[in-house]
């Protein structure tokens, strides 16, 4: 994937997540609403490794994994919106995005129970002789997690074609990285399983989209799993409850900038005309996002306990 | 003031008087509480006593266990009963039984608390209503404060215990204001409460449907019907003599709660009814519970798969026409 | 044959008919399985499809669903129920809600076995019997096997379910012996199933507790009682029409189980006739369940603990003479 | 404690358990019966690095440990014949000793479940400002559950006074080291969170005696925690049910040549008659723990429900 692109994927994160927030606050959008804004440069870099039959496990900040997987942003807005048209049919919300034409296995609102889960779905690729990987997304916070420990040691011990990513953005909630973990080098407790294990700058969206293409690469080799630390830092509050007593306004603005969008922007230099022609086919997508939702429809009421049980035997 | 002020009242006095009692637990320090609760405990008690945590329930569970066989009072926080899976080895095969394997040289005087409950549109794994289900356990006491006063008494009296405590905020309580004595202070764990004196029928019920139920009452007075509303407070064990009195008198009892239906602590109630008082019964037991379903998102089924008011009064009505 | 060669049986005979399925858990490859219940299937099918796990029951779990995603049909051994409690997680927040959370897309086809029950002086944290109250959880699938036939023919019925089922074995079974059918095959796991007709009363069981209650009827049968013993088989979703059509026939029911009383499934069986059959009942629907205590390790008071046929005889003679 | 009373421990942990395999094929002791025999060094070189207010949590494999704790044989056999004279008043059984005076937090038959307690206890012990720790058994197997992972980490953020023994026999159940761990260097995984890891040899009681007083002194001077990871064997099966499918026979004879008992009498140079006399003492020890549990009284089955909850409040 070019440069241009990764930069246009991380605009429409950027926009359509600010548009979120927007409709938060008109009680359009209800619920936990997580932003991804300033980690965009993780999923734009890591996603273009993958290919279309790889499994992606992600966590309840995953509007941008979706997005950048490839999930419409039309249903991605109607699921916020709680309307059938959604990517999860109104039932899953902000926090439970899923697409079975991408592989994308949703958010995930436990912390670090998307691991096992990866795990699992890499062993099935492996004993189906498959060559695709699982590639999962979770928090520094979900490292401190048991199923962290038991989902490392069993993805080497099987040679599990899974690529963890680990968003390191320094917080869990409010739980500074080294209130988390005695030893804040992540990448090392990765690599005490016996897998490659590397931290890369999460605000570099080149950065990650090298470092992911050489360990999907390894992974796809038969080589077991792959640990890629992406440190990185989140612009917003938790959720959208979060009165961020944690953490200094200065700090905050530090990190703002290596925001990683004027970064690439500068980069490529991008002419103001180009950005505006960016800028303005992303707003058209966010747009056309908010008006299909707007025009979704409600689930009837009647079918409420659809989808507990399947409606056909195997 | 609100109930989370009543909650955060109580763990504030509690740990002025008993240098034993700490609160530890995710966020509960530096963020303030994941719902505010514990929202300027640290600047007054400081990170030893104010004690955040990583993520790691089962651990945070345990060591709570081994803090207070150490001699100390902890008040361990899950942050919501959704994420008190993770810790559910270590209360049911550890916190259970201690006392117990240990023939009585051993208690484990530990409270935990969490909040629960949906209605907030937090989908299929952020809307449990667990208590009904812990209180099978045998070895914990399990409270679930609906009122100010218990908000702000229960916890206390649950340090007092010698035995493990669950206590269960419903999340949706948090910012109900309402008054409470200056003087308020511990109430008694072991009994249930009549909050509505009513002759023709009993509505059993606990937590956030305590409200929903105190509603339903209102509107069927008007329709002339008088029910008595039961607040449950203690689902381990259960207040029997309170519930068997009342249903005597009334002879109809209809149970709500915002857990799921099958296995709840609503049929506990309906068997336990089936068995002391069936002869004083003019109908049977019946249960308005949530559907069994994980929570939707969407706002219309949640309201849905949840007890309403409406549907509370709508049971008691068709219970009380039945055998007018 | 035994009960532990039905499983074993119906793993192998599964495993050679659809390479999608695969055993894993702990100690079943090259220990033979706790119970031996997979003894010699390492050696037919190789360690990647009877895949020996370390101790991580969450992950192993959690994997089992993720592997069910990904197109294989795994069965899980969870050791035994009491280990449960660490995979509760997995089962509760992410198997049990999964198709629902995806708006339908994904269903998780997992099978998970785990052995169950006391009575073998294992003591607090060895002995549960939690079947019943994982029945709580909607979204997930309950089975009981009691008999040879079940034990052989559950599993494969379970492995075509699309959605999670769990198996409960009572490990007091593995040793029964019994005649099995050349070509016993699947069963339906939709069903309860009437192990002996009766006239006077229902007797509502599962599991080990089967028979216990068959022993106590045949007891009762001498006394000139002729009980109606029906085996649950699974437990959620439970068979309503078996159930509610035996008792408004003998117009009473004791329901018996191995869990604790309070919360347990009898309870919720209480419940339902108590909504259902209310008038056709004779007297109340009674309980006989595990005294709620920690299983204590001397057999005197393990035996007192747990339901006994003297026990079970008791209380069938009490109720049918009640309104005899 | 000097090197004779350490055999002395080690052989009354043997005959003891010879003896209780007698009684459990006897059926007079019911229910799962865990040996130690082979590893008694370890026990036995722990225990006297350890206070008397020191706090111990135990594993269902704990005889051993009770016994170099000095409970009381009487006690310990009683309580596998489940009366009412045990230390557990015969509720527990072999796989819940537990005694107040010696701070002996029980055998618990929950793999990996005594770690969180452990850290527990050491943070009341620091919280009071106490100078005690709190000392951990576990097996190799428990290293692999999540909690092992979350204690450790704990632990070392707390700067909680825990002395952590991995009890290595290269086995958990039929499960081979390499089978639970993608790193079976234990003492690795240990030393990634930041604490002091050492392994030692578990067949050698003077070896383990020494380390753990150097440990013992590393966590009392307010270090942290500390990971002793001992190397060693059991002799006989898991439980009395297994057939041992896992290992060979010459794999057990293998380990039996340095069997720790035979090996510190040969270093100390023992003779034949002091051996007898020693043995002698400790056959009359055992010999009393049988009679005293054969005398012992059944617990009143009315009393069933008792110590479910507390009688007093505290
Ligand atoms: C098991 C569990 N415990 C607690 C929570 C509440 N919670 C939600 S997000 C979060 C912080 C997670 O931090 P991290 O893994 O770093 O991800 P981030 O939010 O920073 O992306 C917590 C504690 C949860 N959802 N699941
Ligand atoms: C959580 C849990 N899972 C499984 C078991 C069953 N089990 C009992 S002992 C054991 C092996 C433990 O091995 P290890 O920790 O190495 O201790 P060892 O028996 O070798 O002393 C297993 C799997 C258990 N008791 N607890
Ligand atoms: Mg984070
Ligand atoms: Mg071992």
């Amino acid at each position: 994937m070019n440069p241009r692109e990764l930069l246009g994927r991380m605009l429409l994160i950027r926009r359509f997540e600010e548009k979120c927030a927007e409709l938060y606050t008109a009680a359009k959008i209800r619920g936990f609403l997580h932003l991804y804004i300033g980690e965009e440069a993780v999923a734009a870099g890591i996603m273009p490794a993958l290919g279309p039959e790889d499994a992606v496990v992600s966590t309840y900040r995953e509007h941008g994994h979706a997005l950048a997987r490839g999930i419409s942003a039309n249903s991605v807005m109607a699921e916020m919106y709680g309307k059938q048209e959604g990517c999860s049919r109104g039932r899953g919300g902000s926090m439970h995005l899923f697409d079975a034409g991408t592989r994308f296995y949703g958010g995930n609102a436990i912390v670090g129970g998307g691991l096992p889960l990866a795990l699992g779905l890499a062993l099935a690729e492996k004993m189906r002789k498959r060559p695709n990987l699982a590639c999962c997304f979770f928090g520094d916070g979900a490292v401190a997690e048991g199923e962290f420990h038991e989902t490392l040691n069993l993805a080497v011990l099987w040679k599990a074609p899974v690529l963890f990513v680990c968003e390191n953005n320094y917080y869990a909630m409010g739980t500074r990285l080294d209130v988390s973990h005695s030893v804040t080098d992540l990448s090392k407790k990765a690599a005490v399983y016996g897998m490659p294990a590397a931290p890369v700058d999460g605000m570099d969206v080149l950065a990650v989209h090298e470092a992911a293409g050489k360990a999907a690469e390894a992974v796809r080799s038969g080589a077991g799993p792959y640990f890629l630390e992406c440190r990185t830092y989140r612009f917003r509050a938790h959720s959208m409850y979060d009165p961020e007593l944690y953490r200094t306004k200065a700090e905050v603005e530090e990190w703002k900038k290596r925001d990683p969008i004027p970064g690439l922007a500068r980069r490529l230099e991008m002419t103001d005309a180009e950005m505006a022609a960016l800028e303005k086919s992303v707003a058209e997508q966010v747009e056309q996002a908010v008006e299909f939702a707007e025009g979704g429809s409600w689930e009837p009421v009647e079918d409420l306990t659809r989808f507990v049980y399947s409606e056909r035997r195997a | 003031m609100t109930y989370r002020e009543a909650v955060r009242a109580a763990i504030g006095e509690a740990m002025r008087k008993d240098e034993r009692v700490f609160l530890m637990g995710e966020d509960v320090g530096r963020y303030g509480g994941c719902f505010a609760v514990s929202k300027g405990l640290l600047e007054e008690f400081g990170p030893e006593r104010i004690r955040d945590t990583p993520l790691s329930e089962s651990t945070i569970t345990g060591a709570g266990i081994g803090a207070a066989l150490g001699g100390m009072r902890p008040i361990v926080e899950i942050m919501t009963v959704n994420f008190s899976m993770l810790a559910a080895d270590q209360i049911l095969n550890t916190a259970a039984t201690f006392l117990h394997m240990s023939g009585g040289q051993f208690s484990v005087p530990l409270v935990i608390r969490m909040a629960t409950g949906g209605g907030r549109q937090l989908a299929a794994q952020h809307s449990h209503s667990l208590e009904g289900w812990f209180a099978h356990i045998p070895g914990i006491r399990v409270l679930v404060p609906a009122t100010l006063e218990d908000a702000r008494g229960m916890l206390p009296t649950a340090l007092e215990d010698p035995d493990p405590v669950l206590i269960f905020e419903n999340a949706s309580l948090y910012n109900m204001e309402g008054e409470l004595d200056e003087n308020a202070g511990a109430v008694d764990i072991d009994t249930a409460k009549i909050r509505r004196a009513g002759r023709d029928i009993t509505v059993l019920t606990c937590g956030a449907c305590l409200w929903k139920t105190l509603e339903a009452a209102k509107q069927l007075e008007g329709e002339g019907i008088d029910a008595e509303v039961i607040d449950l407070r203690t689902l381990r064990p259960l207040d029997n003599a309170t519930l068997f009195e009342s249903v005597s008198r009334t002879h109809r009892a209809l149970v709500v709660e915002e857990g799921w239906r099958s296995g709840g602590i609503a049929a506990e109630i309906s068997a336990r009814l089936m068995e002391n008082v069936f002869y004083e019964l003019d109908g049977p037991v019946e249960r308005v519970c949530s559907v069994e379903v994980p929570m939707p998102y969407a706002r219309h089924l949640e309201d849905a798969a949840l007890p309403q008011p409406a549907g509370i009064a709508a049971a008691v009505r068709k219970m009380v026409k039945r055998n007018g």
